[in-house]
Formats: structure tokens, C-alpha cells, sequence
């Protein structure tokens, strides 16, 4: 990271900033700054959810079929390794706030395995999206939907469009959780090498936020890509 | 932001609570409720995000004003965006 | 007022006048205010510049001088917002009985076909004094069919129908333009609208190789695409009757009830799974990429003429009765 | 002279440190600020030669000068470096840096590395995006409408998305920092109720940029995949509606206009106290407008749709709500206005931008009635008129109320005059120039002259002509300023800590400041604008 002046850290701690008067401004500043960053995230994700909810007020029965064709059960899966990975978060800065450096490391890890998982997971749903050809563009193909739900009406060119927003949500969401494993490999060395104590634990707190918030976002997904519609059909 | 510590048990009742919520809202999309099951499925996501919020995330025991209002705007700057939108293509067929 | 003056664009429709009238209102309005303001500050900047031994007076403010600058400029907006808001709800309703001439726009030009049966490219003709309908698709991007001395613009999208009206009242010839940017030669999709005499019209219509009215053309294009196999005048078909539906509500599968105009049918053609008519099943084949906009255009000519509508010209020009026509090729 | 000086400089920003290192590096607010101004000019200067090729092209109807092609690249490119790379960032990235912590008693930003990050984002996307400018540029509007940009259009879009994406993120990442100081950072004393307007009117553009720019971001992001990944959002080919794009698009973009206005207004605010000496008349009221016109911005986003198809009910509810936001702007005007009353006037050329852009922002805002209005918007929406007022806005309003801040504090900045004379000339030049270039742009607006033609119906060209010679003025006002300002940062006359005997806790530290902004950290004890107890200076120009 880039130099602060020298003076600063002769005069306080080495993680208070010269330009804030206390710890507790500091912190203040970060935690405001972090709430802050997210409102922008909801509405960097609401350009989305706006696109969605047109969508599928005007074509109901492609979101319904897309929906069906999702695996409801490695979604329901990743949700509770998100949540799973969520409670480890918090967990985690539990350990923190108490000064436990080794517990704090080990759920910090965790967390990260979590998140790979829900990768991992994310992965294979793609790769099945992939083989049935449910990739929007020129290979795209629903032939499959038409025949497995005869009582929906779908139009082909319209379950793109579900298609191409089922991609992009779960995509971009995959890329905050990929940001965010980033961050808690940072944040793992450092925990290990003993940066964060009960008085200083503020990059662990704010990882912690980015986490739940990406976690936040993938409850809608859930609901709204998987569970459209999923009852028997007459 | 606090310094309040929580017992390491009101986080794992938090947990439990929101796989069982999870577990709830996947097993009723199956049952035909109609319209319902939109509504249903959104409450509970809001629930769980809520949760999230409030006790994960420290919200609830926060003296900062200033986070929740943060979090408020939030929600109503994307709440314009969906209800201002839809009143187009709401009214459309109106005209 | 303002019929010569080189600045002004000519006035050539019924909703024009409106239109100056309301921004004339305005430009005055506005002058007014600029002389107001400019004015203050001008007197301001001479009578307190500032002096050697004089001292500005400081005052704080005044809050019924605040809502007395907030509230009349607003009941003034309000004004503004109703006049306009009528002028608008005016142009965007086109009057019963209008004739309707189609238009799609493509990079770079206008195809107009007329309910008569005449098509043109970059130019319509019209007579004075009838109202005309414009019922506008494009092929490609956006554009935007405008007639400055009509003062009347509508953007023209690709996958749906969008409409305006006018009636013209000046003949003579006027600008049509593409006011919505649409590629490299945006600015050379422009045209010209011929307003004649209704007489100077009517030989012109005859004047040109006409192969029968559009909807007579999209009859054809009806039965060729075998259409009557199940959109039948009976009640046997598997397909709903079309006679007579335009205009009128029409219950869906799903509970919906949407009325059936142009875009209605229009996305019935096209995809037609998206709306089913109650009762029936879903078994219509989709037209997407089968039918060009043109040929759209004439087959929802011919479905609407099915409609004994008000629309007089429709009405008059409509090949065959409904109900005579054949059926089952 | 200028050697004299240095040795009886006192230490500050910007002799603590020298190399280029030390610029590259730093994390202070002031020197990040001058980093923008750099960068910024630069941008404005390419933004201004395209308009230039765009007037010189316009001079007669034939197109002639340049390709269909290549006229469409220029005013595309001509608007996104302008918007995105110019006008965007100046007062906020530039002054706004450079004077919020100075205003609020603080040692710098909140999180200065981010903020030293955010310009090397912007670096980043301006580099990406002058790459896209030389390997053939973008022809979409500035505006990008789809399906033309997703489908049609075979310039570099994805290039130009993405660059506009990340310096969205430059811009998100400013306001941030922003928001944070405001609330964390102020000096003891330093009340809400005691915060200079600048600061109120830029904690409101910051929450215009915090939850506005990531609605463009996606936009932008959406479009790009759709063109690399096909995508299909936006595909009115596969049922996607076209104006979802313009939906989401404007939901930031006509904000956006308020993050560039806003910050013109603040630096008016200032301007206008100190050289009538006396406090802003109806403070509160102007302090709320600020954040009036942020929220309201939001509402209001359709209004550029009237044409577009969009629902006759919708049009109806944005016409009203577009109404509402023009109150606050009102307020603003009348206050100004009457804080003159009783004042005591000099006309220095920071108070001649600010006349200028009084004028200029009023013709601006009410031909903004017009466009609101639903019945005149039909008419004349994408012609040019809507050109001519957003230009009297942007141009007329953002850009004098730039260069008035900029020569109001550059004495703070530079620690040098710039020459009154050539001030006030250059002031004068582009408030002529400016009016000579745009006024004529509506009466051919409401003649019916459609905006980003390349060639047009020759009835129109007198007009065209009168505009194009503006355009040479108003290039000639911009250059100046640029030449003086860098003259005088080494034969200036040295300014004083106050030369203006300006209110504001910024004129309380040396000119130029040192690197943590004061010696010793300031209490406030005073209201702001307290110019009953500052005497007036004696080298402003006084009538004897």
C-alpha cells in the first residue's frame, strides 16, 4: 500500500491514519464509507432486478419454464453454503472482537472454502446450462423446455431474455463472490501475521460487511431465478 | 459498528433459523398457492436478508443513526427505480 | 401571426397553432423573466458596488419571501404542465375515422403504404383537411418520424408499433425528417411531404400502377400464407374468428383481458404464444422472420378492414365483406 | 522575483516534496487535485477541438468537411468526453478536492489512498477510452441508445462501455469519500448549520454520484455484454424492449446533470458572498435546495422519453414531477439575486463568471420549462434546441461556474494572482462567444433542425454560420485562462492568505496551504459568512 507520512505512525498507532484525530473517527469513517459502498452495490444490482421485473411481468411463462429447467437443488444447496459461509463470517469477527487470533484464521479459511464451494457449485450449474444449450446467442436452443412442459406456452426468442438475465445476475454475483474471496485471502494473512486485536479489527468488520451483503443479494437471486414457478402443472 | 460482542449461540440460532427459512421457501414453491407463491417466496428472502442485517451485520445494535439511514435510502432509491419504471409499462396498454 | 416571418417554421397542421400558442406563451413568460432578473442585478451591481467607507448590510433571509418565490413560480409550472399535458393527450389520440397510413423505417429510409394501396419511399402524400393516422415500425434501430410543420414527432421502434396523427391544413411541400440518431447516414433519412388539394389527391392516386388497397394485398397475403385453414368465419375453426375483433376486448387463456389493436395483432403473428385467446390452443405456428414488416403491415390492414369500425376509410376500401370471402383454399 | 520568493517561502504542499514520485504517490487532497486539473484540461481540450471539427462541419449544409462516419464519431465522442471525462469530474474532482477538507477544518479525506485511487481510475479509463478515440472512436450518441449501440454500430463500443464504466467507479469512489468527510471529518464547531453552501450543495452531487452512477455502470456493462457475449437484455429481436434501455440509462444520466450543475451552483455561492460581502441571503433555503434538486433529480428521468413510446400516463406523472425539480433551481436564482441587494459589488472576474452564469443558468432553466412541458417537447425534443439548452446548462452554468472557482481560489491553489485584466477579458469573451454559439442553436431548434446531422436543408445555414463564428470566440476565451494560469504560477504576483478577504475557513491558512491543510487544528466559533468581521481587502478594485 501506498506511504503515509512517517510522522503519523511515529505519533500513534501504525494502523491510525495521520489524518484522523482517534481510533474511533477512523473507524467511524470505515464503517460509513462501507455502508455507503453497498447502497451503491444495491443499486448497481437494482439495474438488474428492474430489468427482471419487466421482464418477467410481460413474458411469465419463459421465467416460469427458465426456472424450471434451474437445479432447485443445488440452489438450495449453495443458499445454505452461503449462509453457512455468512455465519463463519460473523463468527469471525466475533473472534476478533476477542482477540482470537487462531480461531479467527481458522474461520476466516473457512469462509473461503465456503465460497469456493459455492463456485464450485455455480460452476457445475453452468456447465449443465452449457451442455443443454441455455447459453444465450446462436447455439441457444429450448427445444428441450418446449417438450418437457407442453402446458407452457414458450416463446424461444423470449426464454433468451431469461436466459441472458439469469447469466448476468448469477455472473456478476459469482464475480462479487470471487472479489470477495480475494479479500479474505488478504485478510487471512494478515489475521495469521497478527495485524487485527480486539482495538483494531476494522478490515476484518468491513470484509465481513462486503460478505453478508453478497450473501443478501444471492437470498433474492434465489427465489426470483429459481422459484418462480415450481408447482405442479395441470 | 459496536462493541458489543454477541454469544457465539445467538449466532448459531440465527444460522439454524435461516436454513430452516431456506429449506421453508424451497419446499412451499412447490405447493400452488397462485399469486401467493411470489409474495410468500419474497417475504421470506426478506426475512432472511433482514436477519442478515440486523444481526449478522450488527444493524440492530448499532447507536449509528446514520448506517440505517444509509440503509433506508438505499432501499428507496431502488424502490424509485422499480415503481417509477413499471409505471410505464404498467400503463402502457391503457393507452 | 408569424406565417412569413424567416425564423418561424411554417404552419401546416391543425395541432400546430396550439403548439406556437403555448410557446409563445412561454418564450414570453421567459423574456419576462430574464428581464426581471437581469434587471435586479443590474441595479444591484450599480447601486451597491462597492465603496470606500460603506459597508454591505447583512440580512439574513426571509422565509415568506422564500415560499412566495417557491409557490408562485410553481402554480405558474402548473400551468405550464396542464396546458402542455392537453396539447399532448390531444396528439397522442388520434380521432376515430382517420386513415391510416403505415410506415416502417429502415437504415436509411421511410416506406410509407397507404390504405389505398400506394407506397412510397421518403415521401407521402396526403390531402388537406383528412386526418391521418401513422402506424410506424422499424426494421433496424430507433428512429424518429418528424414534421417540423406539423410539429408533430414519434419515435419509430423495431418489435412494436407506435403511433401519431395529424391533419393537415396547408398545402404544399415540407420537411420529413429522422430526428432520432440512427447510424451513419441519419442525417440523409429525410423526406418530404406532399399536402395537395383533395381533388390534386385523388389524381394523384389514380395517377400511379396500384395493385389494389393494402388490405386487399394482405388478403391475398392471408391466403397464401394459409391463414383461413383455421382462421375460419365459422365457429368450426381452430383458430378464433377474426372478423370483427379489432377494437374489441379479448379474454386470454390466463384471465387477461387485452384489447385487440395493432400491436395486439401484430405480436399474435409474430408470437402468437404469447396471448391466447381463451379456448383456444397454442398451436399457431410462429411468423417471426417469415414476414417481412411490409407484409405485416397489409396483413394487419386486411385484419383490422375485417372490422366493420368506425374508421370510414377503412370501412369504404375494404375489398370483401368478411364474411364472403372463401374459405379452405 | 520568483526566485526572491522561494527563499522566504514558508513549507507547503507544494515545495514539501519534489519528483515526480512524489505527485504519482501522493495521497494528499490538494496535490490529487491539481492531478485532476492536469488530467481534466487535457480531456477539455479534446473534447473542445471535436466541437470545433462539429461547428466547422456545420458551416455550410453539404457534408463536407469530414465523412458521415467520421461526423458521427466526433459528436459522439465529442459528448462522452465532455460528460464522462470532463464536466463530471471538474468542480467536484478538482475544487471539490482540493477545498472540502480545507472548508471543513480537516487534514485531508477521509480515505485519501481511495481517493488517489479514483484518479487513477479515471486514468485508467481515459487511457482506454483515448486508445478507442485513435483505433477508430464510437459513433452510438453519447447516449448509446440501443439496439443501434448493442447491434448495429461496428465502432468500438465495448471499449468505450467499459471505459465509461470504470470512470463511473472514479466517480462513485469521490462522492464516497466525500460523503464520509462531510459527516466524520468536520472540525470541532464546525455545525451542520455552519457549513459553507459549497459543501452542502457537494454533499448533494455525492449522493447524486453514490446512487445513481451504478445504475450506468450495469447499463453500460449490460450493453457490453450483449455485444461480446450476446446477451440478449436489450434484443428487440428476441422481445427485449428498447426503451428499457433509455429507462435505466436516464435514471443516471439526467441526474448526472445535477452532478455536474450542483457543484457550479456551490462555487456560485461562495463567489457571490464574498465579493458583496455579505452573508448568502436565505441560507437555509439554498442549503436545502442542494439537496432538494438531488432527490428530485431522481424523479424526473423520463422526461427525456416523451417521444420515445413510453405511456401517455407516465408522460403525464414526469411532466408534473420534471416541474418540481425547477422550484429548487428557482430558489437558488432569487437568492443570489437578492443577496446582491445592499451588498457591496466588485467585479472581479470570479464575480463576472458569476454574473455570467447567473444569466446563463436562468435562460438555461427556463427553457428547461419548455422541454418539461409535454405539448413544446414533441416538437422540439432531438432537435436543436434541446442542444442550445443543455449547452446554456452545462457550458453556460457548469463550465463559468468552474472557471469562476477556479480563478476565485487560485491564489489558494497556486499561491499566485492571475492578471485581473486578462481575466475579466477572457471572462467577457466567453460569455459573448458562448451566447453567439448557442443562442441561435433555438431558433433552429424550433425551426425543426434535428440534432447530429451531418448535412442539412439549406434554409438553416445563416444560423449555422452565426454559431460556428460563437464557437471560435468561445475557444479563444477557453485558451486564455489556460495560458495565464500557467504563466502565473511563476511571474504572478504572490497572494496573500486572503486576498479577497473572503469568508471560509480555507482563507484561514497560508497560500498556498501546508500539506496537513493547518498549522494547528481551527475551532469554529463563528456562523459562516461572517463578513461583518472581516474587513474588506484593500487591493480589491474599490471605487475611490
Amino acid at each position: 500500500m501506498l506511504s503515509d507520512s512517517p510522522i503519523a505512525v511515529e505519533q500513534h498507532g501504525p494502523e491510525l491514519l495521520h489524518h484522523f484525530v482517534d481510533a474511533e473517527q477512523q473507524r467511524d469513517a470505515a464503517s460509513l464509507g462501507m455502508w455507503l459502498f453497498l447502497a451503491t452495490e444495491v443499486m448497481f444490482f437494482g439495474g438488474m432486478f428492474c430489468a427482471y421485473l419487466i421482464y418477467r411481468y410481460w413474458y411469465y411463462n419463459e421465467f416460469a419454464a427458465g426456472s424450471r429447467s434451474l437445479d432447485i437443488y443445488l440452489g438450495t444447496i449453495n443458499t445454505a453454503v452461503l449462509i453457512c459461509s455468512s455465519l463463519t463470517v460473523a463468527l469471525g469477527v466475533r473472534a476478533a472482537q476477542m482477540g482470537k487470533r487462531k480461531l479467527l484464521v481458522i474461520l476466516l479459511l473457512l469462509t473461503i472454502v465456503f465460497g469456493f464451494a459455492f463456485l464450485g457449485i455455480k460452476g457445475v450449474e453452468w456447465y449443465d446450462k452449457y451442455k443443454e444449450h441455455h447459453i444465450p446467442g446462436n447455439s441457444f436452443n429450448v427445444d428441450d423446455l418446449v417438450k418437457d412442459y407442453p402446458q407452457i406456452h414458450i416463446d424461444p426468442r423470449h426464454e433468451q431474455i431469461y436466459f441472458s438475465l439469469y447469466f448476468a445476475m448469477t455472473g456478476l454475483h459469482a464475480l462479487h463472490m470471487i472479489i470477495g474471496v480475494g479479500i479474505f485471502i488478504f485478510l487471512t494473512y494478515y489475521a495469521w501475521k497478527g495485524r487485527y486485536t480486539p482495538k483494531y479489527y476494522t478490515p476484518v468488520e468491513m470484509g465481513g460487511l462486503y460478505w453478508h451483503f453478497v450473501d443478501i443479494v444471492w437470498i433474492y437471486l434465489f427465489p426470483l431465478l429459481y422459484l418462480i414457478d415450481r408447482k405442479p402443472l395441470r | 459498528m459496536s462493541e458489543h460482542i454477541m454469544s457465539s449461540k445467538f449466532y448459531y440460532t440465527i444460522w439454524i433459523a435461516l436454513l430452516c427459512l431456506t429449506v421453508i421457501t424451497a419446499a412451499v414453491s412447490f405447493v400452488d398457492l397462485g399469486p401467493l407463491n411470489t409474495v410468500v417466496a419474497l417475504v421470506i428472502a426478506t426475512i432472511k436478508a433482514l436477519l442478515v442485517v440486523l444481526f449478522f451485520m450488527h444493524v440492530k445494535y448499532t447507536s449509528e443513526k446514520l448506517t440505517k439511514i444509509v440503509i433506508v435510502s438505499a432501499i428507496f432509491w431502488l424502490f424509485l427505480l422499480l415503481a417509477l419504471s413499471m409505471a410505464d409499462y404498467a400503463t402502457r396498454l391503457l393507452s | 401571426m408569424f406565417d412569413n416571418f424567416p425564423l418561424w417554421p411554417v404552419r401546416a397542421s391543425a395541432g400546430a397553432g396550439n403548439v406556437d400558442a403555448l410557446y409563445i406563451f412561454l418564450v414570453a413568460l421567459s423574456a419576462l423573466m430574464c428581464v426581471a432578473i437581469f434587471t435586479m442585478i443590474l441595479v444591484f451591481a450599480t447601486m451597491y458596488r462597492r465603496r470606500r467607507g460603506v459597508e454591505a448590510e447583512q440580512i439574513e433571509g426571509s422565509s415568506a419571501l422564500e415560499i412566495t418565490w417557491s409557490i408562485i413560480p410553481l402554480g405558474i409550472f402548473m400551468v405550464i404542465f396542464l396546458w402542455g399535458a392537453v396539447i399532448y393527450f390531444h396528439e397522442r389520440t388520434p380521432p376515430q375515422g382517420a386513415s391510416e397510413v403505415y410506415v416502417v423505417g429502415k437504415q436509411w429510409m421511410w416506406k410509407l403504404q397507404h390504405e389505398e394501396g400506394p407506397r412510397e419511399i421518403n415521401e407521402l402524400h396526403v390531402p388537406v383537411g383528412r386526418d391521418v393516422k401513422l402506424i410506424m415500425t422499424s426494421q433496424d434501430v430507433i428512429h424518429s418520424f418528424y414534421i417540423p410543420a406539423f410539429r408533430i414527432k414519434q419515435d419509430v421502434l423495431p418489435g412494436r408499433y407506435s403511433t401519431a396523427w395529424f391533419r393537415a391544413t396547408r398545402p404544399g411541400v415540407y420537411h420529413l425528417f429522422c430526428s432520432q440518431y440512427c447510424g451513419t447516414m441519419h442525417s440523409g433519412m429525410i423526406g418530404q411531404v406532399v399536402v395537395m388539394e383533395p381533388a390534386q389527391y385523388q389524381a394523384w392516386l389514380s395517377g400511379g400502377g396500384t395493385t389494389g388497397s393494402l388490405a386487399a394485398s394482405g388478403e391475398s397475403l392471408f391466403q397464401q400464407l394459409g391463414c383461413p385453414t383455421c382462421h375460419r368465419s365459422d365457429t368450426q375453426g381452430r383458430g378464433p374468428i377474426l372478423a370483427g375483433i379489432f377494437g374489441k376486448p379479448v379474454q386470454l387463456e390466463d384471465g387477461r383481458t387485452v384489447i385487440a389493436d395493432e400491436n395486439y395483432i401484430r405480436e399474435s403473428i409474430l408470437s402468437p404464444s404469447a396471448k391466447i385467446v381463451s379456448g383456444f390452443k397454442p398451436i399457431m405456428p410462429v411468423f417471426q422472420g417469415l414476414v417481412g414488416e411490409e407484409q405485416l403491415n397489409a396483413l394487419v390492414a386486411y385484419i383490422k378492414s375485417l372490422s366493420p369500425a368506425p374508421s370510414g376509410a377503412a370501412g369504404s376500401t375494404s375489398p370483401t365483406p368478411a364474411g364472403t370471402r372463401s374459405q379452405n383454399p | 522575483m520568483a526566485t526572491a520568493a522561494i527563499t522566504t517561502e514558508r513549507e507547503n504542499y507544494l515545495n514539501k516534496e519534489y519528483g515526480i514520485r512524489s505527485w504519482l504517490l501522493t495521497t494528499d487532497h490538494k496535490r490529487i487535485a491539481l492531478l485532476y486539473l492536469a488530467s481534466i484540461t487535457f480531456f477539455f481540450f479534446i473534447g473542445g477541438f471535436f466541437a470545433l471539427l462539429i461547428r466547422l462541419e456545420l458551416l455550410t449544409p453539404a457534408g463536407d468537411l469530414v465523412q458521415a462516419d467520421t461526423y458521427n464519431k466526433l459528436f459522439s465522442m465529442h459528448g462522452q468526453v465532455m460528460i464522462f471525462f470532463f464536466l463530471i469530474p471538474s468542480i467536484p474532482a478538482v475544487l471539490g478536492n482540493f477545498l472540502v477538507p480545507l472548508m471543513i477544518g480537516a487534514k485531508d479525506l477521509a480515505f485519501p489512498r481511495i481517493n488517489l485511487l479514483s484518479w487513477y481510475l479515471y486514468i485508467i479509463a481515459g487511457t482506454i477510452y483515448l486508445h478507442c478515440i485513435v483505433t477508430g472512436g464510437v459513433d452510438t450518441g453519447w447516449t448509446f441508445y440501443t439496439p443501434f449501440s448493442t447491434a448495429f454500430s461496428n465502432t468500438r463500443v465495448i471499449e468505450a462501455g467499459i471505459s465509461i464504466f470504470i470512470a463511473g467507479f472514479s466517480s462513485i469512489l469521490t462522492g464516497l469519500n466525500f460523503v464520509v468527510t462531510i459527516h466524520r471529518m468536520r472540525a470541532p464547531g464546525m455545525t451542520w448549520s455552519r457549513l459553507p453552501l459549497f459543501i452542502w450543495a457537494m454533499y448533494a452531487t455525492s449522493i447524486i454520484q453514490l446512487l445513481g452512477t451504478p445504475v450506468l455502470a450495469i447499463t453500460l456493462l449490460l450493453v457490453v455484454f450483449e455485444r461480446a457475449f450476446n446477451l440478449g437484455i436489450f434484443d428487440p429481436t428476441r422481445g427485449g424492449d428498447p426503451l428499457l434501455f433509455q429507462h435505466l440509462f436516464w435514471f443516471y444520466s439526467h441526474p448526472a446533470v445535477y452532478i455536474m450543475i450542483l457543484p457550479a451552483m456551490a462555487v456560485e455561492s461562495e463567489v457571490v458572498a464574498c465579493f458583496t460581502r455579505k452573508r448568502i441571503f436565505g441560507y437555509n433555503f439554498v442549503a436545502m435546495s442542494s439537496i432538494a434538486i438531488a432527490v428530485f433529480g431522481f424523479l424526473v428521468w423520463a422526461h427525456h422519453m416523451f417521444v420515445a413510446g413510453i405511456s401517455l400516463y407516465s408522460a403525464l406523472v414526469f411532466s408534473i414531477l420534471s416541474y418540481l425539480v425547477a422550484v429548487p433551481s428557482a430558489i437558488k436564482v432569487f437568492n443570489w439575486t437578492a443577496t446582491m441587494y445592499k451588498g457591496s459589488i466588485s467585479f472581479t472576474t470570479p464575480m463576472l463568471y458569476a454574473f455570467g452564469f447567473i444569466g446563463l443558468f436562468t435562460m438555461g432553466g427556463l427553457t428547461g420549462l419548455f422541454l418539461a412541458c409535454l405539448g413544446i417537447d414533441v416538437h422540439v425534443h432531438d432537435t436543436y434546441f434541446v442542444i442550445a439548452h443543455f449547452h446554456y446548462i452545462m457550458v453556460g452554468g457548469a463550465v463559468m461556474g468552474y472557471l469562476g472557482g477556479l480563478h476565485f481560489w487560485w491564489p489558494k491553489i497556486s499561491g499566485r494572482m492571475y492578471p485581473e485584466a486578462w481575466g475579466r477579458l477572457a471572462a467577457l469573451l466567453v460569455f459573448v462567444g458562448f451566447n453567439l454559439t448557442f443562442f441561435p442553436q433555438f431558433i433552429l431548434g424550433y425551426m425543426g433542425m434535428p440534432r447530429r446531422y451531418w448535412q442539412y436543408p439549406p434554409e438553416f445555414q445563416v444560423l449555422n454560420v452565426l454559431s460556428t463564428a460563437g464557437s471560435t470566440i468561445l475557444a479563444i476565451g477557453y485558451v486564455l485562462p489556460m495560458v495565464y494560469f500557467l504563466w502565473s504560477m511563476r511571474y504572478g504576483k504572490i497572494a496573500s492568505d486572503n486576498p479577497w478577504g473572503a469568508a471560509g475557513l480555507e482563507w484561514k491558512t497560508s497560500s498556498p496551504p501546508p500539506t496537513f491543510n493547518f498549522e494547528e487544528e481551527p475551532e469554529v466559533t463563528w456562523e459562516a459568512y461572517n463578513y461583518e468581521q472581516i474587513p474588506a481587502p484593500a487591493e480589491v478594485n474599490v471605487e475611490r
